[in-house]
């Protein structure tokens, strides 16, 4: 039972990244891609945890932590890039 | 003296808290965590500037404890708007006016309106002044100034006392 | 700490090269410089020792870590590592006294990417684990793009950016190739893989033959192999010239692994695999040697004619390596001491010549005569004779042994020829060059450029080490022979197998 | 089933469903401005469900409380609201335009220069990104 | 299972090799990067692969092969420090060189030149 | 033991004339004569053994392995040799003593004289066929230094090139042919090997020895058509002509054949080539000579001539006719070294050797003159001098030979031929420059030399005199040895007499002097014949050949090296391509027996996912930040498979990498294009490209397939089992990294730190140029440091500190580690350059970074040797469990401390990179004035 909702919500969470990956791909703009991306990373928190309950580990939980550390700081780089060019001044 | 070997005691209980709940609590975390804490305490305090405290931290509950709230009802509300067809949305920009003061209390309120239903704060105005919000569907203007003023603003200018 | 002596020559520039990096060491003066000499004379010291220990007293093995073979990472000690090490010793000696003439304060960091070049060149020498190779070959490369950029400049930037891009493809082939030999073989250690080899089989053996010829492909790129070879003359001839004398040994780190995995894993011994890389080693040496040859003639500058001999000297080791004989092995050994020092001294030289010849650098155009021609030609003299292979310096034996070599392996009928036209070209282009140089002067006042007591202190270790190749042929000779039956025999490592296990 | 695995359970369904529901907000709202509400709201609270329902299973199966869920969920609405600031100002200042109609539109210009509502922006006419 | 790793593996390496046939030091980095990803994973694979095996002892009954991907996280590091170096040599190049041509030189086909030129002159101007 | 003297006083000889330098010019030549002296005092003392038929032998061993030691041996031919090459050394030393002026280095001069003295002694004394051509080669090089020795003349640096060229390459064949007659006869021993003819003969190498050691030999000795470099080899001075270019290094090409004339000769290919080859050389020389000019050059073309005569003897393969070869070696050698000198002689009291000016000279120089002339009497074959007997004894040998069949006549008729051209052109010699009128234009007034400069020229007139006079006297012993020493038979009974009788060689005699008369009376008939001839110049000929052959080359080399990185790239890829495919051809099965794991949905999206994003790479490479943001999907998905393929420290790794290195690329970004065109090459290039792409990528995916659907038995269980036991922690793969394998980690990281050094050292002294608008032209916005991110990032440090922490402090039995945590140190930082800047952080955390790399590094280093002050071998790790009241049992483990060393250089590595770039950037702006 708690197998099938894991496979079921993890395609429901699949079908988000490709949703998201779609509005990456046309964009129109660079902001939407970043936007696109940054939620795309916090989809993967979401696969991760779940592969987590799956295997009833802890060990994955760190990935999870370290994704959501990681989207901020390349999320937050890349809309620096776009105001000022150059992230690190 | 303890002020410089002790700096900023808050964080470090917060982040030895922190410590416990990433590992178990038991003695040898705890000393583990304090001495942790204490280290990286040591370490960033000259990076830290000093902001106002917060003064009222069963308000600071409080209000803590409302936004997580907020955050569930805005959800809903947001999915709607989502589901719903793009037509009915009345997407609008709004200047909200400011009383509250100091760097970290607004980024405080900023991060609670991007939280809560339909709002994202997009930038302040350089005198720090207006904070300006994104709002998915806007009933009128006054409404969406008034609930954050009322809901958000009052509340944390009691937490920080400014 | 003589127990130790097989990872010293790694961690003495390891540890040194880390030191440069703390204050007071930091600074390029004095004190750095005199760290440096001490190290690569330490280096020397304990690498001959080894020679002379692995001489009389057989291969050494050092499991790192106490970890018992194949599961650690193993150093092994060889009569053939063992003459690299102190080849490698004498060339950064030459290099480090060279350079501290001033050359390694035209920008940050020589001397210290100098000992972690040394380092990665000594680990390369000196491991006998597959991945540990890579991880050393890495350690080299990245200290040597450093290295090539030293001093600045447009072209040495150009040069890099070919040279870094190329060997960073060839770093992901490497580790494909290392991905499909771990997949087949299950194991990592050189000595541990030659014992699984022969087993391998069906579906298996196709992927290891893969793997094993990926590596081919990889070590050609090192080695400058056809047509691997175009990073070669832009590379070499950008450096500074410390920098393109150390670089004579990096060709040659390609030439060796290809006698440790090709002739220790892959060779006869290796049932399905035995041999397999030869017959495409054989036509690629030969189109090396004969590219070298014409590369050689189309030389316009003395930087680029070093350059090109480096690719005639691999071209003859390749060759060497495709013959796979005992003989032609320690041929190619004796062969490989001699051209690296020779190269290496030629790269000395033309940095001189362009230090001394103003706008004319090493152009073969006629130029103000250089304040030192004298001095410097006669270095030069005996540089170009070891090059060409002609008596009194070693050039000769080495190019003798070969053609012995590959004449009683009846291969002689299509490698003479490559071989002694060769000779021929480098004569011809060193004369060439030389009497351009050294004797096509233009009327004018002579720079006031000086050769620094330094410089010629780097020289005359070269040129004492190219000395004693001679004298000393008799012994190298017989060594080289030794250390190339190590080489067919294979590692024997039950002798850790008690004693070292956790 | 516990109480908990069912509760953990529904748990995971919301949070699938509103990380569902972000994504198709990021697909189908028409403007960037408005997109940033999908991620920054519900895909975040989506997380934070599925975060709950792994802590309720950790319980469930008798590991004990398991409370490192809650370092990530107090990561994630600490850095949401930055990211969603970074981004609308990085779209403010390329001048990526807003959906026709919405209200106030004219303000963009004051926020990008970060003007008080009645202050003069300075007049720069720049192409505009689409 | 293995037929989509490996076709995701043979994906990469090719699209990273068509890259770094670019002439640009740009896509060619790119595909450096690509490929070394294709190459983490190859030799990821040469484990073969397992699900819910992590070699942490005590967490499952059956290990996946733990070298590789000892080996693999060697050879990220190192493929990081390359990635880095060779960024930082484009930057170095095309301030040398002035343009990002992998060779130095304009390509014919390249109408990066105006750009270049620009940013020539910029280089002037700032030295001065 | 005395012929080991003989060549080892004049080695130490050449030192001699640079010690000596300092003490004047006389004395120099005196030091430099001492060792030759004492040498051929030596030599002389072995007079009788030789004679007698012993062979004083020396051997020594060099080079076991390569067949080369040092054998001497001192016969009969080596003793003919040496007393020449001794002899006419110690005459040139005293003739160059007065010939170089003060500007030349005598010194120099002396050694490099006693350097080639040094070779000749070699060659002629080795009894080891390497070590004949260690010597054989050092007479090219000598050669190359003396013709040389005014380096500052175009003519000389020429000549000098093209003697070595042409020698240097006759020398690598005849290395060829002496390595074959070892592998062959399997001795490199020269008595051994002459003795071994018929093995020779009857080896299929008979063929390729003859003609590699017969270019060795003509080379060498300037036979037709490798004659060309002797001429202007003449530019060198003229002691050097005298000793180097008559009377021995040419010479040694014919030492040579007589060597191994019992080996070779004897065959019919041996006569043919020797002997025609000599004959056209022999005619080809004189007839030349007689049209130069330049006494010089009228003497180098008689001498090319008469090493064809020698040749042609040589080749004639009787044993008579070799005896006749040798004792015209003398008698050459005799002459044409007096008449060199005395051509100097003239050459340095009237400053020219054009012979068109110097006439009558008989009237200011009559000794000179008259010595000369005998000289060169004997030249041309006059009765009662040397000359004129082995010439006779050549005619008569060319009477006795069938080599050309029923034409074998021609041979004496061509041989009569040479013989009146050698006449006119000494008589040429004679007149032209003795009598013929007054001088014309000379820059000096000739007079005689110096009293001593005459005497070498003396000496040697005398004996022309003498052999021809008395020649069984004089050279008859020493003939007799040579010739055994040559034939390594009994002698054939032969007679040196003046007069032998009219009989045919007389005749031809006379006929040769009568013609050679006539031809020098009516040489301008001869001159105008020869004037419609355009000169051939040798030397524009090889140089122009050397240039078109480098023409060639660089051709060649500008079509294969294009300097293309693109094109090496293509190249290393199609190597690689066709070395791991080829192999697969013959796979029965891609698929392996290995139990697959199903697919579900979620990793077929993960998989669309991927290649997508991989496609979007590629297709947005272009557009470059695009590009950026597809890769970092690609990154993304990678770890989630690492994550779900049981890898969770890779993904970790992955993950933070992936982070950094997209800062990186933002940093690059900001300095590099942000567009490039969308089509970069021709469309075909494109096309191509994309197939050798496909081709890898299904490669490579096919061995990927092949490989994980095979079962693996791997040394693995060994990490499993002794992980916890032997290595204290859980964490199997950190175990492997911080103490199995620790020693590829330590690698690692020293990696990092090189690569930040280099890239330090790139960024030094660069000149960056900011651009100050984007890639649609909007300017930079101006808030340099969003308050919310700066105030956000800033109180997130200390939580992403303790996480690092944390990641650190588990990672030998959980995922995590140093490598790891370093990374989230460091992105922490970096988070914080970002979003404050750099000033900000320089004022608020001074840190060294390369001090942290190295304390990294060493922390690590010393974790290892640690052990070895316990008697274990380097990175040998130690662990305990302790238990400490109120806390409970914690484990230590030196894997740790070597944990840290890791820790702190990836921290100071990635800073160094990444915050000293920003660093850079942002004062570069601030100069610009920008903000
Ligand atoms: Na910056
Ligand atoms: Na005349």
């Amino acid at each position: 039972m708690l197998a099938t909702v894991l496979l079921g919500v993890a395609v429901l969470v699949g079908l988000a990244l490709v949703l998201n990956a779609w509005r990456l791909i046309i964009g129109p703009t660079v902001t939407d891609r970043i936007l696109a991306l940054d939620t795309m990373y916090i989809n993967c928190i979401a696969l991760i945890v779940l592969l987590g309950i799956y295997f009833q580990t802890a060990l994955y939980y760190e990935a999870a932590l370290l994704i959501a550390m990681l989207g901020f700081v390349s999320t937050s780089a890349l809309s620096k890039y776009l105001l000022r060019g150059d992230i690190i001044e | 003296m303890i002020k410089r070997l002790f700096p900023m005691p808050l964080h470090a209980v917060m982040l030895t808290l922190v410590w416990l709940f990433l590992n178990d609590f038991s003695t040898g975390h705890l000393v583990l965590g304090l001495m942790l804490s204490i280290g990286i305490c040591l370490l960033v305090a000259p990076m830290s500037d000093d902001h106002p405290k917060v003064q009222k931290p069963f308000k600071a509950l409080k209000y803590f404890l409302m936004v997580l709230w907020d955050i569930l009802l805005s959800n809903f509300e947001v999915a709607i708007r989502v589901l719903s067809p793009n037509s009915s949305l009345r997407p609008g920009l709004v200047a909200l006016p400011l009383d509250l003061e100091g760097e970290f209390p607004l980024a405080v309120l900023a991060s609670t309106i991007s939280l809560t239903p339909g709002t994202v704060s997009v930038d302040f105005s350089e005198d720090m002044k207006w904070l300006y919000v994104h709002v998915l569907h806007m009933k009128t203007e006054d409404d969406v100034i008034q609930s954050i003023k009322q809901r958000y603003e009052t509340p944390l200018k009691e937490i920080f006392s400014c | 700490m003589m127990t130790h002596l097989p990872v010293l020559p790694i961690l003495i520039p390891m540890v040194i090269g880390a030191l440069m990096l703390i204050p007071p060491f930091n600074q390029v003066n004095a004190v750095q410089r005199t760290l440096g000499a001490l190290a690569s004379v330490l280096m020397l010291m304990i690498s001959i020792l080894l020679l002379v220990e692995v001489d009389t007293s057989g291969t050494h093995l050092y499991a790192v870590g106490e970890w018992q073979p194949p599961f650690g990472i193993l150093m092994v000690v060889d009569r053939l590592s063992a003459i690299l090490l102190v080849l490698t010793s004498v060339l950064t000696l030459s290099v480090q006294l060279f350079a501290s003439s001033g050359e390694d304060g035209h920008g940050r960091f020589f001397q210290p990417l100098l000992m972690f070049q040394v380092m990665g060149i000594q680990g390369a020498f000196l491991t006998g684990d597959i991945f540990n190779l890579f991880v050393f070959f890495e350690v080299l490369l990245i200290a040597s793009y450093g290295l090539l950029v030293h001093g600045g400049g447009k072209q040495k930037t150009a040069a890099n950016v070919h040279y870094v891009i190329l060997n960073l493809a060839g770093s992901a082939l490497f580790l494909i190739a290392l991905g499909i030999l771990y997949g087949t073989f299950g194991t990592l250690n050189m000595a541990d893989m030659a014992r699984v080899a022969p087993t391998i089989e069906g579906g298996n053996l196709t992927l290891a033959k893969s793997g094993a010829l990926l590596l081919v492909v990889v070590f050609g790129l090192k080695s400058a192999m056809l047509p691997l070879q175009f990073w070669l003359p832009k590379g070499y001839s950008a450096a500074p010239a410390p920098v393109a004398a150390l670089f004579a040994i990096m060709t040659k780190v390609g030439i060796y692994s290809l006698w440790r995995v090709h002739l220790g894993i892959f060779g006869p011994e290796a049932g399905g695999l035995a041999d397999l890389a030869l017959p495409w080693i054989w036509p690629l040496a030969w189109l090396t040697l004969v590219v070298g040859i014409i590369s050689v003639l189309a030389s316009e500058t003395l930087r680029h004619l070093a350059a090109n001999l480096v690719m005639v000297s691999v071209g003859s080791l390749l060759l060497m390596v495709a013959t796979a004989t005992e003989t032609a092995t320690s041929a190619g050994l004796y062969y490989l001491v001699h051209s690296t020092l020779a190269t290496a001294l030629i790269f000395l030289v033309a940095g001189l010549v362009v230090n001394q010849r103003g706008k004319a650098e090493d152009r073969l155009v006629s130029a103000r005569a250089m304040p030192q021609a004298a001095l410097i030609g006669t270095v030069f003299f005996i540089a170009a004779l070891a090059l060409i292979g002609m008596p009194p310096l070693s050039g000769f034996i080495g190019k003798a042994l070969m053609m012995q070599a590959t004449l009683d392996a009846g291969e002689a009928g299509w490698i003479w020829p490559p071989l002694l036209i060769s000779s021929l070209a480098a004569l011809v282009m060193l004369s060439r060059t030389g009497s351009t140089l050294f004797w096509r002067t233009r009327e004018g006042k002579p720079g006031t450029a000086e050769v620094h007591p330094l410089q010629w202190a780097g020289i005359a270790v070269l040129l004492v080490a190219l000395l004693a190749l001679v004298v000393g042929a008799g012994w190298m000779s017989e060594f080289s022979e030794r250390a190339a039956a190590d080489l067919f025999e294979g590692i024997d490592t039950s002798v850790l197998a008690g004693g070292v296990s956790k | 089933m516990t109480v908990l695995e069912w509760v953990a359970s529904f748990l995971l369904v919301l949070g699938g469903l509103f990380v569902l529901i972000g994504a198709v907000g990021m697909v189908k709202l028409p403007d960037v401005y408005t997109r940033l509400h999908a991620p920054t709201k519900t895909t975040t609270l989506g997380i934070g469900c599925i975060l709950i329902a792994s802590m309720c299973l950790h319980v469930a199966e008798g590991r004990g409380l398991s409370i490192q869920e809650m370092v990530i969920s107090l990561f994630l609405f600490i850095t949401a609201p930055v990211s969603a600031y970074m981004i609308a100002k990085a779209s403010l200042h390329r001048r990526v335009s807003m959906l026709k109609g919405t209200a106030n539109s004219e303000l963009a210009e004051k926020v990008r220069d970060r003007k008080a509502p009645e202050q003069p922006t300075t007049d720069e006419q720049r192409p505009a990104e689409h | 299972m293995e037929f989509s790793f490996a076709l995701g593996v043979g994906f990469l390496a090719g699209a990273g090799v068509f890259l770094m046939l670019r002439g640009q030091t740009f896509p060619v980095i790119l595909g450096l990067t690509l490929l070394s990803y294709a190459v983490n994973l190859f030799l990821f694979a040469s484990g073969r692969l397992m699900i819910d095996g992590a070699a942490i002892l005590g967490t499952a009954d059956a290990y996946s092969d733990p070298l590789p991907q000892a080996l693999v996280l060697t050879a990220i590091v190192i493929g990081f420090a390359m990635t880095a170096f060779v960024i930082i040599l484009a930057i170095r190049a095309r301030t040398d060189l002035g343009n990002d041509q992998v060779d130095g030189r304009e390509s014919s086909l390249t109408n990066g030149e105006l750009l270049d030129r620009k940013y020539r002159k910029d280089v002037k101007e700032a030295k001065r | 033991m005395n012929v080991f003297w003989i060549l080892l006083l004049p080695i130490l000889g050449i030192m001699a004339p640079l010690l000596a330098a300092r003490l004047g010019r006389s004395a120099c030549a005196w030091a430099t004569a001492v060792a030759p002296f004492a040498a051929l005092v030596i030599l002389m003392q072995q007079t009788n053994g030789v004679f007698a038929g012993q062979v004083d032998a020396f051997s020594m061993e060099w080079i076991p392995v390569l067949g080369l030691n040092v054998e001497l041996h001192l016969d009969g031919l080596a003793y003919l040799f040496a007393l020449l090459i001794l002899g006419i050394g110690l005459l040139v030393i005293l003739y160059a003593r007065y010939y170089l002026s003060e500007q030349d280095s005598m010194p120099k001069f002396y050694a490099y004289l006693m350097l080639f003295m040094v070779a000749m002694l070699g060659i002629v004394l080795s009894n080891n066929l390497i070590q004949l051509w260690f010597f054989w080669e050092l007479t090219s090089i000598s050669s190359f230094l003396l013709i040389s020795f005014w380096s500052h003349r175009t003519d000389a640096r020429k000549g000098a090139r093209m003697a070595l060229t042409i020698t240097g390459a006759g020398g690598l064949a005849l290395l060829a042919a002496l390595l074959m007659i070892g592998h062959v006869t399997g001795t490199y021993q020269l008595d051994e090997v002459l003795g071994m003819s018929d093995v020779v003969h009857a080896s299929g190498y008979y063929p390729a020895i003859l003609v590699l050691f017969l270019l060795g030999a003509f080379t060498k000795s300037a036979q037709f058509p490798f004659h060309f470099w002797l001429p202007h080899a003449m530019a060198a001075p003229t002691p050097v002509s005298a000793y180097l270019h008559s009377a021995t290094m040419v010479k040694a090409g014919i030492f040579l054949m007589a060597r191994f004339f019992p080996l070779l000769a004897d065959t019919d290919a041996w006569f043919i080539v020797v002997s025609l080859t000599g004959m056209a050389t022999l005619l080809v020389g004189a007839y030349t000579a007689l049209f130069k000019h330049d006494l010089k050059g009228l003497l180098a073309y008689s001498t090319i001539s008469h090493l064809g005569l020698i040749t042609l003897l040589l080749g004639l393969g009787s044993q008579l006719a070799a005896i006749a070869a040798v004792f015209h070696v003398i008698n050459h050698a005799i002459f044409k070294a007096s008449l060199f000198m005395a051509a100097g002689i003239i050459d340095h009291e009237s400053g020219t050797r054009d012979m068109r000016k110097l006439n009558g000279l008989f009237k200011y120089m009559p000794i000179t003159a008259t010595l000369a002339m005998v000289a060169a009497a004997s030249m041309a074959g006059v009765p009662l001098l040397n000359g004129f007997l082995s010439k006779e004894m050549m005619f008569a040998e060319t009477l006795n030979q069938y080599t050309l069949g029923a034409l074998s006549w021609w041979i004496p008729l061509l041989a009569t031929v040479g013989g009146a051209l050698s006449v006119a052109y000494s008589l040429r010699f004679m007149h032209d420059v003795f009598f013929n009128g007054e001088p014309i234009g000379l820059p000096k007034t000739p007079h005689e030399p110096p009293r001593y400069m005459r005497v070498p020229v003396e000496v040697l007139v005398v004996l022309c005199l003498l052999v021809g006079i008395f020649p069984q006297f004089v050279v008859g012993d020493l003939l007799n040895a040579a010739s055994s020493a040559v034939l390594q038979t009994r002698l054939p009974e032969f007679h040196l007499h003046i007069w032998h009788g009219f009989n045919v060689p007389l005749a031809m005699s006379a006929v040769a002097i009568t013609v050679g008369s006539m031809l020098y009376i009516k040489r301008r008939h001869l001159f105008h014949f020869q004037g419609q001839f355009n000169e051939m110049d040798a030397k524009m000929i090889f140089e122009g050949l050397v240039q078109r052959t480098v023409r060639v080359a660089t051709a060649i080399q500008n079509w294969l090296d294009t300097d293309s990185l693109q094109r090496a790239m293509f190249l290393l890829l199609l190597l690689a391509l066709a070395m791991v495919s080829y192999p697969l051809l013959s796979m029965d099965s891609v698929e392996g027996s290995r139990p697959q794991i199903p697919t579900n949905w979620v990793v077929t999206f993960c998989t669309g996912l991927l290649i997508v994003s991989t496609i979007l790479t590629v297709w947005w490479s272009h557009r470059r930040l695009r590009a950026l943001l597809a890769l970092s999907v690609v990154g993304l998905v990678v770890s989630i498979a690492f994550a779900y393929f049981s890898a969770p420290d890779l993904a970790l790794t992955q993950l933070s990498v992936e982070v950094v290195t997209i800062l990186l690329f933002l940093l690059a970004l900001f300095f590099l294009p942000q567009h490039s065109p969308a089509l970069d090459s021709s469309l075909r290039k494109i096309v191509r490209d994309l197939g050798i792409a496909a081709m890898f990528g299904s490669v490579v995916g096919t061995i990927c397939y092949a490989m994980l659907t095979r079962p693996l038995h791997s040394i693995s269980e060994f990490f499993l089992a002794n992980s916890k036991s032997g290595g204290g922690g859980t964490n199997v793969v950190n175990v492997i990294l911080v103490d199995f394998r620790g020693f590829d980690t330590l690698g690692e990281i020293t990696v990092l730190g090189i690569a930040a050094l280099g890239i330090y050292k790139l960024l030094a002294r660069i000149t960056l140029a900011m651009p100050t608008a984007n890639s649609d032209g909007i300017p930079w916005s101006k808030e340099s440091h969003p308050v919310l991110l700066a105030l956000i990032s800033q109180s997130l440090l200390p939580l992403a500190l303790l996480v690092s922490a944390y990641i650190f402090l588990r990672g030998h039995n959980m995922p995590g580690g140093g490598f790891i945590a370093g990374l989230i140190t460091a992105i922490a930082l970096i988070q914080q350059y970002v979003a404050h800047g750099v000033e900000w952080m320089k004022q608020r955390m001074p840190i060294n970074y390369q001090g942290l790399i190295a304390s990294g590094l060493c922390i690590a280093i010393l974790s290892g040797v640690g052990s070895w002050f316990f008697g274990h071998n380097f990175l040998k790790t130690w662990y305990d469990y302790f238990y400490l009241p109120g806390i409970g049992k914690f484990e230590l483990a030196s894997a740790m401390v070597f944990d840290l060393g890791v820790y702190l250089t990836v921290i100071g590595a990635t800073l160094l990179i990444l915050a000293n770039l920003g660093k850079m950037t942002t004062s570069e702006r601030l100069r610009g004035g920008q903000e």
